[in-house]
């Protein structure tokens, strides 16, 4: 049986590649933020995951208006980056796993979730700045990556619970999976921030810790939440916090958290990371 | 209790279904912002690249007058309205300040100051 | 409160389309198929309906691999028609309606139904040939259309279960709208049929009468059906059927069939046809 | 009881996740049908369109053979075929005698001799 190993729970802000790029990791803005980081990654070397579950949310890049998924799985042997409009260089390709994907997707059907299936989509910046995180200088081609895209741009978009739920299934999907592989899941986004408006600029530190403690010990409070619960507390684009509910419900054995960092502001966010391991 | 009954927050626009119906056109436009030839086009005319996507005249102006509230107000989401600001050179701080009145760097320091955990910052 | 009248089901084969075209109705082929229509007309004609929920699958126009729903909700103010390649004519634009559209994406979200909600998308042959043989002419554009669109393309596809339970939170988001808009709800495709492979031509029309009846009297009977099933008793295509069923879960009230035709062979399908009142 | 569990019907290719894996470029090629131009960038020179789409060898001469059966084994949803099947002027009673070694009319004969409720057919 496949197995997770753990979830990883970082933020997936676009200032990171950015900063990244230019290699201001170790400049008085950055360092604390930064330093969250080796830890994780000396993790994963460790441990050598096969694949990677990554929760993120579009930010315009794939799922456009038109047609527009509350939750997107990702079944291609590959995903490209794209130009995003604003200056992150795009990244490699990322690539995929199709054996895996196809039974979490029969899994969803059978488990009655409604996701949109997809066999090519380009992914944004919610899935490959937490790549680039964790494998600096693009060295994350060895691992498989299974894109699961949430609706976090649109109203109405899936509950708290209803994410929660679906990573729950996801989870069930990957330990009845007949395999050996080993399985990382990451929670991507957040924590309290809000772009748009008077009340842009938005930060509330006190939630997000609240929030990480939570995440740990008692994930089911923070599914009480609505969304729009999340957006007056955590402001507008708080609502990214699913994306680490869905994380967390993958997580099915005893966690235990073994890192934490948290740092605000970032951009205009809280930015928290939580390594999660998963018993 | 259904997601109908609307919290109102100061200051903040819900992107729900009847703001994305009203700006359907708009976003559309910004979207096309991903690529370099939706760019330059904006560019070369940005009356009538607005009028391409049929933007009405609401939206049209505050394009023009790089107005992000009206934007928002008239049915914008800010992840497209997002790669209009970066054609116009601006990054989230600066259009944060757009928005709240201040300049970047009284944005940059209300951030701040709901800050935590940075040590060297 | 907005109410749902009734719901009818019909045939939307291509073929229709193409005999309506060439004026071949009262042609031997097609004559018992197409009398079994007029009455319907009538119907709606003094119903006269305001809006009309059209339950269909995308054959391959809209709905491509690359980005494929389970379920999809139109929130458009028009959709468009295009070229499907094998020869059938375009029809007019068809009218949308976004209020309703906006309040049953809402209460789907809410009661965790995971559709991708559409703002523009193009209708195939599976909504625009049930119009026509509704509203012969293209007499159909003061009718408001909210196109929903069920995966029976690719697998996995949503349970028959799935499917009703889809129906019946859409019956309850169109009674709990604050209008008084007349609703009648279409369930098209179907019945038994196999396009591909060595087993293409099966047709069941024992079983589609089977469906026809339990449809009006029991429904949750052929909900226990899984997809496999439906593919072994009705042929691969036969999973059209939930669209049938997904119109069914929309009426609430007590429901009484005023009228039912039934022809096999159309084209490769057992074409059914049936008018129910919801009381 | 998992969706995953597949009953065999003989006769029938389930067009499910593997499938659609291995038949991706092929119904993507097929895709291209919808609209005039990629139905005559295919006739003006099968082969090279084909190629274009990244179609295996085994795609590619059962394309070339018009061979459905072969077609569906390599990934091939019906739905797309038959985009592929209206280049060729078939209709689904013509694949239909294709696929199971029938003549159009003898297939014909096959569907009427399950039909029900035709007077005056
Ligand atoms: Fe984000
Ligand atoms: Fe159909």
């Amino acid at each position: 049986m496949a197995k997770i190993i753990g979830g990883i729970t970082t933020s997936h802000i676009p200032a990171i590649g950015i900063a990244m790029d230019r290699g201001l990791e170790d400049t008085d803005y950055w360092r604390d933020f930064f330093a969250g980081y080796p830890p994780v990654r000396e993790w994963l070397n460790e441990q050598q995951p096969d694949i990677a579950i990554v929760f993120y949310n579009d930010h315009g890049l794939e799922m456009f208006l038109d047609k527009k998924p509350t939750f997107a799985l990702g079944c291609a042997p590959q995903y490209e980056n794209a130009d995003e409009g604003w200056g992150i260089a795009t990244i490699p390709p990322v690539t995929g796993e199709t054996e895996l994907s196809w039974h979490i997707a029969n899994e969803l059907i059978e488990h009655d979730f409604d996701p949109t299936i997809c066999q090519d989509i380009k992914v944004d910046h919610g899935l490959t700045v937490p790549l680039s995180l964790m494998y600096p200088g693009h060295k994350y081609q060895h691992l498989k990556v299974i894109p699961v895209c949430i609706n976090c741009e649109r109203h109405p978009m899936p509950k708290p619970s209803r994410c929660y739920a679906f990573g729950q299934a996801i989870g069930r999907a990957v330990e009845s999976f007949a395999g050996d592989q080993k399985v990382v899941v990451f929670g991507t986004g957040g924590l309290s921030h809000q772009l748009d408006g008077e009340r842009a600029g938005f930060i509330n530190a006190d939630f997000d810790n609240e929030c990480m403690d939570k995440l740990v010990s008692d994930p089911q409070a923070l599914t009480k939440y609505s969304n729009d619960d999340l957006i007056e507390i955590g402001g507008a684009q708080a609502v990214e916090l699913n994306m680490w509910l869905a994380m967390r419900g993958c997580l099915l054995g005893k966690v235990r958290e073994v890192r934490r960092n948290y740092v605000a502001p970032i951009s205009n966010t809280g930015a928290g990371m939580q390594l999660l391991i998963n018993e | 209790m259904s997601s109908s009954d609307k919290k109102e927050i100061p200051g903040t626009y819900k992107f729900d279904g009847p703001m994305a119906t009203k700006g359907y056109g708009l976003n559309k436009m910004c979207f096309t912002f991903n690529s370099a030839e939706g760019r330059e086009a904006f560019k070369a005319d940005e009356a009538a690249y607005c009028d391409k996507f049929g933007l009405t005249p609401a939206q049209k102006e505050a394009v023009l007058k790089r107005d992000i509230i009206s934007l928002l107000r008239e049915g914008g989401s800010i992840y497209y309205l997002a790669k209009f600001a970066g054609i116009l050179g601006l990054n989230v701080q600066d259009v944060g300040g757009l928005q709240t009145g201040m300049t970047t760097e009284e944005f940059k320091a209300y951030l701040d100051s709901q800050g935590r955990g940075k040590h060297n910052g």
